[in-house]
């Protein structure tokens, strides 16, 4: 018997999941949406979530070396956040700048502030707001799904040289020569927000329309979720609390419209299923490490989110609102912690007899 | 820095604000002008100089009055000589051109409150001559100056693809407007910062050799 | 709504153009004092308040100096009256609420002069905003500014813990939040329109 | 105030600079008012002869309940709106102002109309804070500056903004794709400056000035 | 609100808010009767195995002592005599080491082998006799400690406070840890003096009723002790949800009577008094004959043990013994004295079983690996901890403090006194970050900080 000392404190157990593994689920999660965006888009769309991940974990690699630390790519976490970016871009976003949104969102987002763990806002999102903000034109330009040629040719914008400007005009030409009867590039957020047209729920649900590379299929997001949900690896409140006041409060504003003529307001299903809400929901608003942990927080939380988007969808210039509203409930992190520290076993009664 | 008693004019008392003491990079000061104005080299340059025009004004003017005001009213004398070289900086850029008026906004006019004026005539013009003051605050300016226009053409190129209003990029080029946003403005100083940050570090890494 | 309606002067001031975010006013307060969620909600408070005195008082003295035709007395007498209505509202203040005192006390001197402060004065004037608009502005400036204040508190709390690298800590990181926040307050651009 | 110095030094010497900067002010305003005042009237001017092709030379009116009365130059009335004159000496048209909300601030704006066809003839932005490279091609987009050679403003239909290359109709403006908001804010301005301003420029018109 | 909400929910299912299901593991021993040991030739008393002042040494080097017979006094209030847990000779009173480490005061008994170890010492009382003011006495001249862990004196237990009515007795037969089944066995087989012992317990602090509460997954033990209940008993039995740390007196108390124990005091301040069933049934089973506490029921189990089971084992017994008896290969590295959760691993296999010791937990390499192998990561914030804490506490900020060093801020903002180191948060974190060694060191910088000022 080896008489070696070392002693160890509790608890000697341990619960069955550890970062990586969580981390790892998520990607499995994802994979169905991704796919599935492949399907609609093609090629581009895989070159797009390729070059997003290869970027986006390249960068953590970069960075960890530089600063002479181990490298912590093995945790997964960057690559759920390549994916998240590329799936949240417009199909035939130039890859350049996909890149670029993808680095941004790991230097930036996650190294700037310390890695895993530290980042107090979204970097998917961080990298997207970014490229929102710096490519404006390239980042409103929709592309349709199921093209009959998508896995033949590149959207023509996706190969536009490093620092150029897309060619517009081919991608005008090419738009053309699908004969997609209708076809007006724009979402069915933008068309709801500015000609008051909603499309059949029944299809955003199944995911058929032009929107971003996996914002289509609210069916497969939704499963992902629900997978992930009851591995207890992700917060179900979160995703029931934005859903479902975004569903609350535009049912609210649905039932405001007038009796006849075009509806101002869309209606709560178009709402939920419409555009990035569901894929940001499920998989953004859960990041973990930028939001709440308190059990109250977590509802105040998702509830800003919903109804911010609601706002911003229904009063703001911009035809979809989820990303800003989940960065602002990044921010609003720290305080909604702050303001729903638990009441602690034993406390209250104290104060009152303290009163009495 | 700021309670020496009077000393010899030296090269140092140009260069101090340059550089080593640079109100924007070093002393982080008078950042709302900073940020708010330079999303064009055009609107940084003049910006630059007209605080330039009134930290060597008043500069001037404190320093000569530095023995008849007497301690208890100094700070509202100083603002109310700030105030005037303000308002007339204000009156002449009105004057040269409406266009970088619009463009600067009421920015001129709250050089008023911008900190590194106050605190230069607090803390050198009110102790040394005039001669000296109106160096130092040309220094001081020059530096504000260069921060500025560090900021300005980063932003200008990057955002717009131009400098000066003159195309420099080419057609092409896909302008990345987030830099004339207001986010740019503080990530490219961020950026200034941590390049700066990171320079002194390697320095010093490179001494403990 | 109506560009012109004191609602949206407020909101516009408030998120749309946050005087902090967007236009960049205040930054040295809002950079200095941004440490603590406690201390950025008392300063928050202690700007309204500053924020709403000036825009009254600016308001009146702008009717004073354009009848006797004096605009180019306009900065001078902002700031020498500005300073001395916020030294007897804080004389005020101390007499009759003390506890409102020690909440807002010690930031009042320090803001008298502060872009944002005069920032305010002046753009009201050059909008010539009404009195009502002008106390919606006010308003509007002093929400965006304590909402501003508060959310860059709570971040740079939850930072202070975290392992921020060396080349990105203190105002570089300050910084680089507040240009995030600025990007997320993007969302709200078109608010209301 | 402490003693030490006394109470009438403070106030000499405060009021001495107080004093000074008054007459240094006044000065100022002095020298730069008429330059001011040119650069005005020739940034004005430049914006009329814009929005009315052809026209060489400004006459100020002002329109009101009362009717249209024209102003005189150095006359204390304030002009709402403005008539441009070709080398003819024919009156080629009203400049009038018009606003909206546009995507991230109020869109400003300064069209030509013209009583004869009832068409505004001409447009500029004034103001404007829209993104660039999205919203700010509503200034410079030379295919949406052409929406304003012979826009229909009879009023038998309100001016709109309909989607990019669905415009079909002589009071139509044709948006630019992905700054829909910027462009319907220059359409809704529009909008509301022909409904208030033209039913009563053509009755003052058709009463004869 | 949702807390209210929350806390009627949780009454009805009787238990407390949050906390951890982690394996329970006692399939190993639960079927097994108690058992008892052969004696060991020798016995290590340590003279401290409480809470409070050590005992005094009765006995010199070479004196014979019998079984029973008290070889220590207590050293004032907070502390109890000891007595020999078998015939023999004092070999020493010497330093010896202890589990935690340090070496500390211990008696050495050299055991006389073929000895028929009766014991001889104490005598026949009637305790329905005794005062209940004598009581408490009585109960120290046990030498009994609390059994649940804490091995605080129970006598001091019994000293109600002034201004404190204690209305009701808790026996806590919850024992939540995995893997330990001494209390579920004692239930079982010695529920009539367990009963007893409540009663006597009862009386000691003037409590009209007492409840005995167990997890749902010891129904049988229910089941016993009901077959020696009265009808219309003012001790009744109550099966509460399995899960951890239902065993804390505060988690129980919430659980039983649905009262919160306030912050910083003891259960007392809301009526109650809390007993651990070995405690219990050793009052049961002492008072009667006025003897002292020599042996224990310690639940031997784990993988790496040849034959797990529950055993009567004399205190003082040296682990290696206990082991060697039982079929072990394996280090100290692979031993935990107490519970996983609670339990500590020992410095030594020669250091003995003392009073508070319910259990002795041996891993085997396959799971030292698998843990040691869970790789550190930044905390996630993923709130599992915060979900976790039975206290209500907010693990995930403490830690990142304490990563930071900011102990003191941990105490005055986030309750770290509060923390009882259950480990639920470490069990839980996916980060792998070591919470509850963080907070136990903060808990003693902070301590000395302010012993120092
Ligand atoms: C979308 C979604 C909604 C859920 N809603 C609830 C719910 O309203 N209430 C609930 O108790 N569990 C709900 N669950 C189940 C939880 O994932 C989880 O299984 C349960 O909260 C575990 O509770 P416990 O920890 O108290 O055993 C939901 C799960 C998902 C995926
Ligand atoms: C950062 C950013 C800036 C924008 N700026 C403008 C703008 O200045 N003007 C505008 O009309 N739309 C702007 N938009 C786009 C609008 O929000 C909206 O999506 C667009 O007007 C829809 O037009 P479409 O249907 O023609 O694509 C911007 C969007 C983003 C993300
Ligand atoms: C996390 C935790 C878990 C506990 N679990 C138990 C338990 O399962 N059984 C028990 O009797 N005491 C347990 N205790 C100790 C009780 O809180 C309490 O001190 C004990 O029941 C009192 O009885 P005693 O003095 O007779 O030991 C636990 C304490 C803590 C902090
Ligand atoms: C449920 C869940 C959701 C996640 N969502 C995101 C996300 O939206 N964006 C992202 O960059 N990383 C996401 N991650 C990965 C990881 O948490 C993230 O990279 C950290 O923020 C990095 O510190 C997610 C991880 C999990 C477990
Ligand atoms: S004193 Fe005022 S102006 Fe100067 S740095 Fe501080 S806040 Fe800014
Ligand atoms: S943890 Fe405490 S209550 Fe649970 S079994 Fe161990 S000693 Fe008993
Ligand atoms: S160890 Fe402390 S903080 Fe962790 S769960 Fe238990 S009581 Fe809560
Ligand atoms: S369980 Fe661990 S990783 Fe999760 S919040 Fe708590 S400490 Fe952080
Ligand atoms: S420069 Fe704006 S507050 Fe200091």
């Amino acid at each position: 018997m080896s008489e070696a000392v070392q002693l160890k404190t509790s608890p000697h157990l341990r619960g069955m999941h550890s970062v990586d593994k969580i981390m790892r689920h998520v990607v499995y999660a994802l994979l169905p949406v991704s796919l599935f965006s492949v399907m609609q888009f093609g090629l581009s769309a895989l070159a797009l979530i390729v070059t997003s991940v290869l970027v986006c974990v390249g960068t953590e690699h970069f960075f960890c070396k530089r600063s002479g630390t181990e490298s912590t790519v093995s945790d997964w976490s960057a690559v759920i956040t390549g994916l998240l970016v590329a799936l949240i871009l417009p199909p035939g976003f130039p890859l350049w700048m996909a890149a670029v949104a993808a680095f941004v969102s790991i230097a930036v987002g996650k190294v700037f502030f310390g890695g895993l763990g530290y980042n107090v806002f979204n970097p998917a999102l961080v990298g997207r707001a970014f490229a929102q903000a710096a490519f404006t034109v390239p980042i409103t330009t929709w592309t349709p799904g199921m093209a009959h040629r998508r896995f033949l040719e590149f959207i023509p914008t996706t190969l536009t040289p490093p620092f150029l400007k897309p060619d517009f005009d081919a991608f005008q030409i090419w738009v053309e020569s699908l004969k997609i009867d209708g076809y007006s590039g724009a979402t069915p957020l933008a068309m709801m927000k500015f000609d008051h047209i909603e499309v059949d729920t029944l299809e955003l649900f199944l995911g058929t329309l032009a929107s971003s590379a996996g914002e289509s299929s609210a069916l497969l997001i939704l499963l992902g979720g629900l997978y992930l949900a009851f591995r207890k690896m992700l917060n179900w409140k979160i995703p029931v609390a934005v859903l479902g006041s975004a569903f609350i409060l535009s049912g609210i504003f649905y039932l405001q419209n007038p009796e006849v003529g075009l509806p101002i307001y869309p209606s709560p299903f178009f709402t939920v299923t419409s555009g990035g809400l569901m894929l940001g929901a499920v998989f953004m608003a859960t990041d973990m490490v930028s939001s709440p942990v308190t059990p109250v927080g977590v509802w105040i939380y998702g509830i800003l989110i919903g109804s911010l988007t609601v706002m911003i969808r229904l009063f703001g210039g911009l035809n979809e609102g989820v990303m800003y509203a989940i960065l602002l409930g990044n921010a609003a992190t720290p305080l909604i912690n702050n303001l729903t520290q638990p009441r602690i076993y034993g406390a209250t009664r104290k104060r009152k007899e303290k009163a009495a | 820095m700021s309670t020496k008693e009077p000393e010899a004019m030296t090269l140092e008392t140009f260069t101090q604000g340059l550089w080593k003491d640079n109100p924007v990079f070093v002393m982080l000061l008078g950042l709302c002008p900073t940020l708010a104005v330079t999303n064009s080299a055009m609107n940084a340059l003049a910006m630059g100089l007209a605080t330039t025009f009134v930290l060597i004004a008043s500069g001037f003017l404190v320093s000569l009055l530095r023995n008849v005001i007497p301690k208890q009213v100094r700070i509202a004398s100083y603002i109310i000589i700030i105030a005037t070289f303000v308002t007339m900086a204000d009156y002449g850029i009105k004057a040269i051109s409406l266009d970088l008026y619009k463009a600067l906004g009421a920015f001129i006019q709250l050089i008023v409150v911008n900190c590194i004026i106050l605190g230069r005539a607090e803390a050198y013009a009110s102790k040394q001559t005039p001669v000296k003051s109106m160096i130092n605050g040309a220094g001081m300016g020059f530096g504000f100056t260069l921060a500025l226009l560090s900021l300005g053409v980063v932003r200008e190129i990057l955002g717009s693809g131009t400098l000066f209003g003159i195309q420099i990029m080419p057609d092409r080029f896909q302008t990345w407007s987030v830099f004339v946003l207001p986010p740019g403005g503080f990530f490219v100083l961020a950026g200034w910062l941590m390049l700066f940050t990171w320079l002194r570090e390697r320095k010093s890494k490179q001494e403990a050799l | 709504m109506d560009p012109n309606s004191p609602t949206f002067i407020f909101l516009n001031a408030f998120l749309i153009n946050n005087f902090v975010l967007a236009m960049f006013l205040g930054l040295c307060p809002f950079l200095g004092v941004s440490g603590k969620i406690k201390t950025a909600g008392n300063m928050g408070l202690a700007v309204t308040f500053v924020m709403l005195v000036s825009s009254i008082c600016a308001f009146g003295l702008n009717i004073l100096l354009t009848r006797y035709d004096l605009e180019f007395l306009r900065l001078i007498s902002y700031i020498a009256v500005i300073a001395s209505a916020v030294q007897l509202v804080e004389m005020a203040v101390k007499r009759f609420s003390p506890a409102l005192f020690r909440a807002l006390g010690i930031f009042l001197p320090l803001i008298t002069t502060n872009c944002a402060i005069l920032g305010l004065a002046l753009f009201q004037t050059a909008r010539e905003y009404t009195f009502v608009q002008s106390l919606a502005f006010a308003l509007g400036a002093g929400a965006g500014f304590t909402l501003a204040l508060l959310l860059m508190a709570g971040l740079r709390e939850k930072l202070d813990l975290a392992d921020v690298p060396s080349v990105a800590r203190g105002a570089a990181l300050s910084l680089m939040i507040a240009g995030l926040l600025s990007l997320a307050f993007m969302g709200f651009a078109g608010l209301g329109g | 105030m402490s003693a030490g110095t006394s109470s009438s030094k403070l106030v000499i010497t405060l009021g001495g600079i107080a004093v000074f900067s008054g007459v240094l002010l006044a000065l100022t305003y002095e020298i730069t008012k008429p330059m001011i005042a040119k650069n005005e009237s020739e940034a004005l001017e430049a914006a009329v002869f814009e929005v009315l092709p052809g026209a060489v030379a400004r006459e100020n009116f002002r329109l009101d309940d009362t009717g249209l009365r024209k102003v005189e130059e150095g006359s204390t009335e304030e002009p709402n709106l403005y008539a441009g004159i070709n080398e003819a000496g024919e009156r080629v048209g009203f400049a009038l102002p018009g606003e909206a909300r546009g995507y991230a601030d109020v869109v400003r704006v300064l069209y030509g109309y013209n009583p004869e066809n009832k068409q505004v003839v001409g447009l500029q932005v004034l103001s404007s804070n829209e993104t660039p490279g999205l919203g700010d091609r509503i200034e410079k987009d030379p295919a949406f500056q052409e929406n304003f050679t012979a826009l229909d403003a009879s009023l038998a239909h309100e001016i709109e903004t309909v989607k990019n290359g669905e415009k079909t109709e002589p009071w139509q403006i044709d948006g630019i794709s992905g700054a829909t908001v910027s462009s319907k804010a220059i359409g809704k301005a529009l909008r509301l400056s022909t409904n208030e301003w033209v039913p009563k420029l053509n009755a003052a018109l058709e009463a004869g000035e | 609100m949702s807390h209210k909400l929350l806390d009627i929910q949780h009454f009805l299912r009787g238990t407390f808010n949050q906390g951890i299901h982690p394996p329970e593991n006692k399939h190993f021993t639960a079927g097994k009767p108690i058992e008892r040991l052969a004696f060991p030739p020798q016995l290590i008393l340590p003279l401290s195995q409480h809470a409070g002042k050590p005992s005094v040494a009765l006995v010199r080097k070479g004196q014979e002592v019998a079984r029973g017979e008290p070889i220590a006094r207590a050293d004032g209030f907070v502390s109890v005599p000891l007595h020999a847990p078998a015939s023999g000779v004092v070999k020493d009173i010497c330093l010896m080491p202890s589990a935690r480490g340090p070496m500390v005061e211990s008696i050495v008994l050299d055991v006389y082998a073929g000895d028929p170890q009766e014991v001889l010492y104490g005598t026949d009382v009637d305790v329905d006799a005794i005062p209940a003011s004598d009581l408490m006495q009585a109960v120290q001249d046990t030498g009994l400690v609390g059994l649940g862990g804490a091995a605080f004196p129970t006598h001091v237990k019994l000293s109600v406070p002034e201004g404190c009515v204690i209305d009701t007795v808790l026996i806590n037969g919850c024992e939540c840890e995995p893997f330990l089944t001494t209390d579920h066995r004692l239930m079982i087989e010695q529920a009539a003096d367990l009963v007893a012992g409540t009663r006597i317990l009862m009386k000691a602090v003037g409590a009209q009723r007492a409840i005995i509460g167990t997890e749902d997954n010891k129904l049988d033990a229910v089941e016993a002790i009901q077959a020696v209940l009265k009808p219309d008993d003012v001790v009744s039995v109550k099966a509460v949800q399995t899960k951890y740390p239902q065993g804390a007196e505060k988690m129980l108390a919430k659980a039983l009577v649905n009262r919160e124990i306030p912050s910083g005091n003891f259960p007392s301040a809301v009526g109650l008094g809390v007993f651990n069933v070995a405690t219990a049934t050793q009052i049961g089973q002492l008072l009667p004959k006025k003897q002292g506490v020599i042996e224990r029921v310690v639940t031997v189990t784990g993988p790496g043990i040849g034959r797990p089971g529950n055993y009567i084992v004399p205190i003082g017994t040296p682990i290696r013994f206990i082991l060697d008896a039982l079929g072990f290969e394996g280090s100290a590295r692979h031993l935990i004295m107490g519970g996983p959760m609670m339990g500590g691993t020992v410095s030594s296999l020669d250091t003995p079983i003392t009073k508070g010791c319910g259990g002795l937990l041996i891993l085997n390499e396959h799971q030292l690996t698998t843990e040691e192998q869970m790789k550190r990561y930044p905390c996630i914030n993923c709130g599992a901890c915060v979900d976790a804490c039975p206290m209500m506490l907010n693990p995930c900020e403490m830690g990142r403090m304490a990563h930071k060093a900011q102990y003191e801020t941990m105490a005055e903002r986030y309750h770290l006194n509060d923390c009882f180191e259950c480990g639920s948060c470490s069990y839980v974190c996916p980060a792998a970050i070591p919470l509850v060694q963080y907070f136990r060191v903060a808990k003693s910088v902070n301590r000395t900080k302010a012993a120092a000022s």
